[in-house]
C-alpha cells in the first residue's frame, strides 16, 4: 500500500514540477494561470496523501476556488503576453539568464540539501510521523479534524480575528485601488488614447 | 511509509523554482503566480513537518500556520492584482521591466 | 441502527456479505479492496445510468406543463431518448475552433467532468457504511472539490477563442462565486447544529430529531437555510432562471458553445451530475438523508425497523432525488430568466446576509443549549 | 469620625444581569435613535425635502428606553435591599453585602482591566433616583422639543447620556468608571451644543468639554497612579493582585497595608478629585456651567439634577475611604501633615464654590443662570460636606438636591416655553401665577426645599452637611461653617427673589408679543411627579428625623443612611440648627422686602453692593483669570521679545555691525573664492559627478535587477550553512 502511496506521490511531484514548468514558459499569462491552478491542484492532492483532509479543502476551496478565479480575472483584464526576463544595463552579463539559471540552481540545491542534512544529521523521534501512513484508521481521521478545530479555538483564538481583520483590509483597499476615477491627465499617452477613442465611441 | 524528506525535498526544489520565476519573469502577473508557488511550497513543507512530529501527538500547528500562510495568500492576491489593474491603467503595461519610474532619469545639462 | 463507527472499512455490508462465503479463503484487506472496488462500481453505474434517465423525467415534465408530448419515439414512452441522443453525440465529427488554446480547451471538460464525479465519493447511501470514500471532512470534500468549477468556466470560455464563450465564462464565474458563498454558509448552519462534518452523522441526527429543514428546534432557521440553499444550488447549476451563462437568446451557449461532440456530452452529462449533486446534498442536509420518515423516531417507536432497512433507505435516496429533479423541471418550465444585474444582486446582498444572520441564530441557540463548550478539551484517542 | 462597617461580597448573577440591562437598554435605544437619525438625515438629502420620522415614534422610543430601565432599577433595588442583612441588633456596626460581577474587559481574558458592576447601597440609592428623574426628565422633554427640527438627535444623545450616567454610577472599577466618566462627557458636549448653528452654544460646548477634560487629565493621573502602586505592591507580595476596584481599594485602605496609607494617597486622591472639580464644576472650573444653558432646558435639568455634576461628587463618594483611610483622632499618624491635606483641600474648595455660587445668583438676573449658580453653590455645600468627612450628610444632601433642582429646571423650561423666548430674563417675568398654576405651585415646592425652609426636605440636608462641617476636626472649620451658614442664607435669599420675581407682582413682559399659555399635560405631569417625589421627602424626613416617626429598624432615615454608607454622625439636634434657621428666615425677609415691598432701596442701589455685585458678575474673575494664565503671560513674552528683536537685534545688530562687516568681509573673501576654493570645488564636482555617472548605472529601477541581487546573498549564506553542515 504504502509502495502504491510512494507512487502516487512521485507522479504528482513530476507533475508538479511540469506544471511549474509551465508556467515559467507558456507565451500567455492566461496559460500560465491555469497551470498554476493545476499546480495548486497538485499540491492538495499531496495534503491528502499526508493525511492533512481539511488542508486539502482549505487548499482547494481557497486557492482553487478564490484565488484562481481573481487570478484569472486580472489576467483577462490586463492582457499583457511577454514572459522571459532579460536585464539591459552593464550588469547585462550578470543578469542575463545563465546567470539566473545558475542562481536557482544553487538556490535549489541548498534548499534541497539542507532540510534534509537538518533532519537526517540530527536524530528526531520519527515514530509519530503518519506521513502517508496508509494504516491510519479513519476515526483518527476523525479526532485530527477535531483537534484542529479546537485547537483553533482555544489556542490560536487570535488567529481567526485577525485572518478575517487583514482579509477585509485587503478588501477594501483593493476595491478602493481599482474603483478610482482616474483623470485623462494622470493617464500614460497609450490608455488616454484608448479612453478617448472609448468616449468618441459613445 | 513516506519520510518527511522527501516532501522537503520537493519543497525546496519548488521554492527555488518559485524564486526563479519572480527573477526571470517579466510580466508582473507572473510574478504573483510565482509567488504563489513559492507560498505553496513552504506551505507543503510546513504540513509536512506537522504530518512528521506533530499530527501523531494531536499537535496541529502546522495545519495552523499553513492555514494562515494561505490567508494571507488570498489578502495578497487581492491586493496585488488590484495594484496591477491600476497601475495597468496608469502604463498601458504591467512589464516591470519598462516601468522605471524609480531609476533616476538621465538629466540635460 | 447499530452505533456508528467510523473504524469500520467502507461499504461494510458488502464486506461482510463477500466475508460470508465461507469458501472464499483471502485475507481481509484484499476482501475490503475488493469491497470498495466492487460497491464503487456498482454505484458509480447506478447513478450514471440515473443521470441519463434523470433529463428525460425533465423534458416530459417541461412537455406537459407546455401542452407537448415530450420525447417518445425511442424506447417506452421514449425513455431511451437520451442514451440515443448520446450515442448520436459520441458519433459526431469532433472540431476544435481555430486558433482554441488546445490545453484550456481539454481542460475546461476535464476538470469539470472529474470533480463532478469525485463529488459523489462522501455521500453515503445508507447505514452501514454504504460510502465510497468516508473522509473527516465530509461535505468540505464536496464543497472544495466543486470550487474548482469557476476556473474551469473561465478557461473553457477563455480557451474556446470566442467571444460568446468568453463572456459566458465571465458571467459563470461571477454566478458560481455569488452564490458558493450563502451555500456554503447554510451548509455551516447545519453542520452547527448537528455538530459534525460527516453526512452520515448528520443524517442520524436527522433520525433522531426529525428532518432539519422542519426542525422547529433550531426557531424554523432550517427553512430558511434550506430556501437558500436550495436557491444557490438551483444557481450553482445554472439552470433557468439563472441560466445566465448560456442565455440562448444573447450567448449561445455560453462557456459550452464551442465544444463539439464527446466533449459536449460531457459537460451535458457533467450538468446533470451537478444536479444531482446538489440535490442530493440539499436531501443530506435537509430532507432527511436516507431517512423517510420526517418526523423524530427512535428504536422503539415502531416505523424503526423499516426505516433505517437499507433498501428503504436505497429507495428513499432516489425517489427523493427524482422529487427534486421534476421541481427542476417544473421551474425550468415556469420560470422566466433574470438579469445578471439582479442575479448579483440576490446572491450578494440578500441571500449573504440573511445566511449569515441565520447562522448567527443557530450558533447562539446552540451556545445556550450547551452543545458547542469551546473550553470542553478533546480526548486524546 | 469615619468608621467603615465591614463590606462582604456577594455574588449573584440574576442581580447582576438586571443591573446591567439598566445600563444597556438606554445605550441601546439612543444608539438605535441616532441610526434613525442618520437615515434622516440621508432621506432627506436624497429627496431634497425635510424628512423626519413621527415623533411620537421616536419620543417613545426614547421614553421607552428610560422606562426600561426605571423597573429594572426597581427591580434591582427592591432585589438588593431585601438581600441585605440589615437588622435591629447589627444596624450600628452593619455588614453590608456589596453584589459585584466583573468580566474581563478583553473578550480574549488578556490585559488587566475588567467590567464590572458594583451594587453598594450608594450605588443603588443613586441609580433609582437617577432612572426615576431622567426618565421624568425625557417624559417632560417630549413635549418641550415638540417640533424641534433633529428631535430624534436629541432624544438619541439624551438616551446615550443617561445610559453612560449609569454605567458610570454602575462600574465596580476605576477603570470602568473613567471609560463611561469620559461618554459623560462626550455627550454632555453635545448636548449642550445642541444648537449648534448658533456659536455661543457651539462655544459653551467647547467650553464645557475643554474645562473637563482639565479634570479628566488629573483623574487619569491619579489611576495611573493608583495602578502603579498595585502593581507594585503585588510584586513586592503585599497584596493579591493590581486592581483598581473600589471594594478592594477601600479594602486595602482600611486595613491599612504600608505603602498603601495617607502618606501615599493623599497625592491620588487629590487628582481624583482634581477630576471631581471638573465635572461637578467646583472653584476654579466652574466657568462652564452656566455656559451649559445654552442647551436646551431638559438638558440642563438632567445636567444640573442628577447626572453631569453629581457624577464627580459620586466619584469623591466612591473612593471616599481614600481621602480617609485612618481614624483622623488617633494623633500618632498626624504628624505627617500630607494626611490632612485632602479633606482639607476638598472642604474649602466646597464652601468657597458654594459661598462664590451664590453671590453669583444673586446677581444673574437670567432665570437658568440663576438655577445654574445656585446648583454651583448647592454642589459646593455636597463638596463641604464631603471634605469634612460627612459621607452620609453629602450624599443626603445630593439626594434632596437632585430631586428639587431638577424640579426647579423643569419648571424653568415650562416658563421659558410658555413665554416662547430662548432665555428667560427675570426682569422681564412677573405675575406668571394666574397663567400657570401648576407651575406656580411645583416651582414654590421646589424653591422652599432649596432654600431650605425649615421641615423641607433642602432644610434636613442642609442641616446635615453644617452638622457634619461642625464635628470636623479639620482647619479652621469654624469659620468654613459661618461661610456655609451665610452661604444659606443667601440660597434663601436668591430664591425667595426668583420666587417673587418670576410668579408674583405684575407682568413685566410686553403684553402684546408675549402671551403665556399654562403648561401642557406631560409637562404638568413630570413636574407634579418630581414635586411629590420633594414632598414625599420632605415628610418623611420631617417625620423621621424630626419627630423620630415611622422609623427604619428603629433608627431614623440618616442613621439608616449612615449605617448603609457605614459612617454615622450625632443626630441632628434643633439647638444648632437655630442659626442657618434664623438665616434662612433673614434671607427670606429680606427678598420679600426687596422685591416684593420695594423696600430699602438704599440697601439695594448702594455702592458696596454695585461693587459685589460688579465682581459677582464677573464671576470673580475666576475665568478672566484662568484666561489669563492661559494666554496672557505667552502674548507679554511675546511682545517684549518682538520689542527686543525690533529695536536691538534688526536694528543695531544687524542694520549696523553685521552688514557692514558682512560687505566687507565678503568682498575681501570673494576673490580668495574665485581664485581658490572654486577651482578646488569645480575639482571635487568633476570628480563626484564622474563617479556619479557611472554608479547610476545601478539603479536600473527594475526590480528583478534589486532582487537578483538579494537572491544572490541568500544563496551564498545557504552555500555556507550547507557545506557548514555537510562537513
Amino acid at each position: 500500500m504504502s509502495v502504491f502511496l510512494q507512487f502516487i506521490f512521485i507522479t504528482v511531484a513530476i507533475f508538479l514540477i511540469i506544471t511549474m514548468y509551465m508556467t515559467w514558459t507558456v507565451e500567455k499569462t492566461m496559460q500560465a494561470s491555469y497551470w498554476l491552478i493545476l499546480f495548486l491542484v497538485g499540491i492538495s492532492i499531496l495534503f491528502l496523501i499526508a493525511n492533512s483532509e481539511i488542508m486539502f479543502a482549505f487548499q482547494l476551496s481557497i486557492y482553487g476556488g478564490g484565488i484562481s478565479v481573481l487570478l484569472l480575472f486580472a489576467a483577462l483584464l490586463a492582457q499583457h503576453d511577454d514572459y522571459l526576463f532579460v536585464g539591459d544595463s552593464i550588469f547585462g552579463k550578470i543578469q542575463g539568464l545563465r546567470t539566473q539559471i545558475s542562481v536557482f540552481l544553487i538556490l535549489a540545491i541548498n534548499l534541497i540539501l539542507l532540510p534534509i542534512l537538518a533532519i537526517t544529521n540530527t536524530n528526531y523521534n520519527t515514530e509519530n510521523s503518519v506521513l502517508g501512513d496508509s494504516e491510519r484508521t479513519v476515526s483518527e481521521a476523525f479526532l485530527d479534524t477535531a483537534r484542529f478545530s479546537h485547537q483553533l479555538w482555544t489556542e490560536y483564538s487570535v488567529v481567526i480575528p485577525f485572518l478575517s481583520l487583514l482579509l477585509l483590509t485587503a478588501l477594501l483597499g483593493s476595491i478602493k485601488l481599482v474603483i478610482r476615477e482616474w483623470e485623462l491627465e494622470e493617464l500614460s499617452d497609450i490608455m488616454k488614447m484608448r479612453y478617448e477613442t472609448k468616449e468618441d465611441a459613445k | 511509509m513516506i519520510d518527511a524528506t522527501w516532501y522537503l525535498g520537493l519543497s525546496g526544489f519548488l521554492f527555488a523554482g518559485g524564486l526563479f520565476g519572480v527573477l526571470t519573469q517579466k510580466n508582473a502577473m507572473r510574478i504573483l503566480i510565482s509567488v504563489e508557488i513559492m507560498l505553496n511550497s513552504a506551505n507543503l513543507a510546513m504540513v509536512a513537518f506537522n504530518g512528521m512530529f506533530g499530527l501523531g501527538i494531536g499537535n496541529l500547528d502546522g495545519w495552523i500556520f499553513a492555514l494562515i500562510v494561505i490567508g494571507v495568500a488570498a489578502a495578497e492576491a487581492a491586493i496585488g492584482l488590484a495594484i496591477f489593474l491600476s497601475v495597468y491603467r496608469n502604463f498601458g503595461e504591467i512589464t516591470v521591466s519598462n516601468i522605471f519610474t524609480l531609476k533616476e532619469q538621465e538629466v540635460a545639462n | 441502527m447499530s452505533d456508528y463507527d467510523p473504524n469500520q472499512l467502507p461499504f461494510n455490508a458488502l464486506f461482510e456479505w463477500l466475508n460470508n462465503f465461507k469458501y472464499i479463503n483471502i485475507s481481509d484487506n484484499v476482501l475490503g479492496v475488493l469491497a470498495v472496488v466492487l460497491g464503487t462500481f456498482l454505484l458509480g453505474t447506478y447513478i450514471l445510468v440515473n443521470q441519463l434517465i434523470a433529463p428525460w423525467v425533465e423534458r416530459k415534465v417541461m412537455a406537459r406543463m407546455q401542452g407537448r408530448r415530450g420525447p417518445v419515439y425511442v424506447g417506452k414512452w421514449g425513455v431511451l431518448q437520451i442514451p440515443a441522443d448520446l450515442i448520436k453525440l459520441l458519433l459526431k465529427e469532433d472540431t476544435r475552433p481555430i486558433g482554441a488554446d488546445r490545453v484550456g480547451f481539454f481542460l475546461a471538460i476535464l476538470l469539470t467532468a472529474v470533480t463532478s464525479i469525485l463529488a459523489f465519493a462522501p455521500l453515503p447511501w445508507g447505514t452501514n457504511q454504504l460510502v465510497p470514500g468516508n473522509f473527516s471532512i465530509g461535505i468540505l470534500y464536496i464543497f472544495a472539490v466543486f470550487s474548482i468549477f469557476p476556473p474551469a468556466m473561465m478557461i473553457g470560455g477563455w480557451a474556446s477563442n470566442s467571444k460568446y464563450s468568453l463572456i459566458g465564462g465571465f458571467r459563470s464565474a461571477g454566478q458560481l462565486v455569488a452564490y458558493e458563498i450563502p451555500m456554503f454558509f447554510s451548509i455551516l448552519g447545519v453542520v452547527v447544529v448537528t455538530g459534525s462534518f460527516s453526512l452520515i452523522k448528520i443524517t442520524e441526527y436527522q433520525y433522531t430529531n426529525g428532518w432539519n429543514l422542519i426542525d422547529h428546534e433550531t426557531a424554523f432557521m432550517g427553512l430558511v437555510l434550506g430556501f437558500i440553499f436550495f436557491i444557490s444550488s438551483v444557481a450553482e447549476t445554472e439552470r433557468v432562471p439563472f441560466d445566465i451563462p448560456e442565455a440562448e437568446a444573447e450567448l449561445v451557449m455560453g462557456p459550452r458553445t464551442e465544444f463539439a461532440s464527446w466533449r459536449y456530452a460531457l459537460l451535458m452529462m457533467t450538468e446533470y451530475l451537478h444536479l444531482f449533486i446538489n440535490s442530493l446534498l440539499f436531501i443530506y442536509l435537509f430532507l432527511g438523508g436516507y431517512n423517510p420518515i420526517p418526523w423524530a423516531i427512535n428504536e422503539s417507536s415502531a416505523l424503526w425497523n423499516f426505516a433505517t432497512h437499507p433498501f428503504v433507505q436505497f429507495l428513499t435516496l432516489t425517489i427523493k432525488v427524482y422529487l427534486l429533479v421534476v421541481i427542476a423541471g417544473w421551474m425550468r418550465a415556469a420560470l422566466a430568466r433574470l438579469r445578471i444585474d439582479q442575479l448579483l444582486n440576490l446572491g450578494w446582498k440578500y441571500f449573504l446576509p440573511v445566511s449569515l444572520f441565520a447562522l448567527m441564530i443557530l450558533l447562539g441557540l446552540t451556545i445556550m443549549n450547551g452543545d458547542i463548550d469551546p473550553n470542553k478539551a478533546l480526548p486524546l484517542e | 469620625m469615619a468608621e467603615e462597617s465591614l463590606i462582604n461580597l456577594v455574588e449573584n448573577d440574576t442581580l447582576i444581569t438586571l443591573a446591567a440591562l439598566v445600563i444597556v437598554i438606554p445605550f441601546l435605544t439612543g444608539i438605535a435613535l441616532l441610526i434613525m437619525r442618520a437615515i434622516e438625515i440621508k432621506k432627506s438629502i436624497d429627496t431634497d425635502t425635510k424628512f423626519k420620522f413621527d415623533e411620537n415614534l421616536t419620543g417613545n422610543i426614547g421614553v421607552a428606553g428610560l422606562g426600561g430601565s426605571v423597573i429594572m432599577a426597581l427591580i434591582v433595588t427592591i432585589q438588593y435591599f431585601s438581600q441585605l442583612n440589615l437588622t435591629k441588633e447589627n444596624i450600628s456596626h452593619p455588614v453590608i453585602n456589596w453584589v459585584v460581577g466583573d468580566y474581563n474587559f478583553l473578550p480574549s481574558g488578556t490585559g488587566p482591566f475588567k467590567w464590572g458592576i458594583a451594587l453598594s447601597p450608594l450605588s443603588v440609592i443613586m441609580m433609582l433616583l437617577l432612572s426615576i428623574i431622567a426618565f421624568t426628565i425625557h417624559l417632560y422633554a417630549t413635549e418641550y422639543m415638540h417640533g424641534d427640527s433633529a428631535f430624534t438627535r436629541f432624544f438619541g444623545t439624551l438616551n446615550f447620556f443617561t445610559g453612560s450616567m449609569f454605567g458610570f454610577v454602575l462600574s465596580s472599577n476605576l477603570f470602568m468608571a473613567f471609560v463611561f466618566w469620559e461618554l459623560l462627557g462626550f455627550a454632555s458636549y453635545l448636548l449642550i451644543g445642541y444648537y449648534w448653528p448658533k456659536a455661543s452654544a457651539s462655544s459653551a460646548a467647547k467650553k464645557a468639554f475643554l474645562y473637563n477634560k482639565v479634570g479628566d487629565v488629573s483623574f487619569m493621573i491619579g489611576i495611573a497612579l493608583i495602578w502603579s502602586r498595585t502593581v507594585n505592591l503585588t510584586n513586592s507580595g503585599l497584596i493579591t493582585a493590581p486592581t483598581l476596584d473600589y471594594y478592594w481599594l477601600k479594602h486595602y485602605a482600611q486595613i491599612g497595608i504600608e505603602g498603601f496609607d495617607m502618606a501615599f494617597l493623599w497625592l491620588p486622591s487629590l487628582l481624583i478629585f482634581g477630576g471631581a472639580v471638573g465635572k461637578s464644576a467646583q472653584l476654579p472650573l466652574f466657568g462652564w456651567l452656566p455656559e451649559a444653558m445654552e442647551g436646551p432646558t431638559p438638558v440642563s435639568a438632567l445636567l444640573h439634577s442628577s447626572t453631569m455634576v453629581k457624577a464627580g461628587l459620586f466619584l469623591g463618594a466612591r473612593i471616599y475611604s481614600l481621602f480617609f483611610t485612618i481614624d483622623l483622632t488617633d494623633l500618632s499618624i498626624v504628624e505627617n501633615s500630607f494626611i490632612w491635606f485632602t479633606p482639607n483641600f476638598i472642604a474649602w474648595i466646597g464652601t468657597l464654590t458654594a459661598l462664590a455660587g451664590g453671590l453669583m445668583a444673586l446677581t444673574a438676573d437670567d432665570l437658568k443662570k440663576v438655577l445654574a449658580f445656585s446648583t454651583i453653590s448647592q454642589l459646593g455645600f455636597i463638596g463641604l460636606a464631603l471634605g469634612a468627612g460627612g459621607l452620609t450628610a453629602s450624599f443626603f444632601h445630593l439626594i434632596s438636591h437632585a430631586t428639587f433642582k431638577s424640579l426647579l429646571f423643569l419648571c424653568a423650561g415650562a416658563i421659558i416655553h410658555s413665554i416662547h423666548k430662548p432665555h428667560a430674563n427675570l426682569s422681564e417675568l412677573g405675575g406668571l401665577k394666574k397663567h400657570m398654576p401648576h407651575t406656580y405651585w411645583t416651582m414654590l415646592i421646589g424653591l422652599l426645599g432649596l432654600a431650605g425652609v425649615p421641615l423641607m426636605s433642602g432644610f434636613w440636608s442642609k442641616d446635615a452637611v453644617l452638622l457634619a462641617m461642625e464635628e470636623s476636626d479639620i482647619f479652621g472649620h469654624q469659620f468654613l461653617l459661618i461661610l456655609a451658614i451665610i452661604t444659606a442664607g443667601i440660597t434663601a435669599f436668591y430664591s425667595a427673589k426668583l420666587f417673587i420675581l418670576t410668579f408674583l407682582g405684575e407682568a413685566r413682559y410686553d403684553k402684546e408679543t408675549v402671551h403665556p399659555s399654562p403648561a401642557g399635560l406631560k409637562t404638568r405631569i413630570s413636574l407634579w411627579i418630581i414635586a411629590s417625589l420633594v414632598i414625599i421627602e420632605s415628610l418623611w424626613w420631617t417625620f423621621s428625623i424630626g419627630l423620630g416617626q415611622f422609623n427604619i429598624l428603629g433608627k431614623n432615615f440618616e442613621y439608616y443612611l449612615g449605617s448603609l454608607l457605614g459612617q454615622h454622625q450625632s443626630e441632628f439636634n434643633i439647638v444648632f440648627a437655630i442659626p442657618s434657621i434664623l438665616a434662612v428666615l433673614i434671607g427670606i425677609g429680606l427678598a420679600v422686602a426687596i422685591y416684593h415691598y420695594n423696600m430699602l432701596e438704599v440697601l439695594q442701589n448702594h455702592p458696596v453692593m454695585h461693587k459685589i455685585f460688579a465682581i459677582a458678575e464677573r464671576r470673580f474673575y475666576v475665568d478672566e483669570g484662568i484666561y489669563w494664565f492661559a494666554s496672557n503671560p505667552v502674548m507679554n513674552v511675546g511682545d517684549k521679545f518682538s520689542v527686543v528683536d525690533k529695536k536691538f537685534i534688526d536694528g543695531i545688530v544687524i542694520d549696523k555691525v553685521i552688514t557692514q562687516g558682512t560687505l566687507t568681509v565678503a568682498d575681501t573673501s570673494d576673490k580668495f573664492d574665485i581664485k581658490i576654493i572654486d577651482k578646488f570645488v569645480n575639482l571635487l564636482g568633476d570628480w563626484i559627478s564622474f563617479i556619479g555617472k557611472r554608479l547610476r548605472k545601478l539603479q536600473t529601477g527594475m526590480t528583478p535587477n534589486y532582487a537578483l541581487m538579494m537572491v544572490i546573498g541568500l544563496g551564498l549564506i545557504l552555500t555556507y550553512l550547507t557545506i557548514s553542515t555537510l562537513f
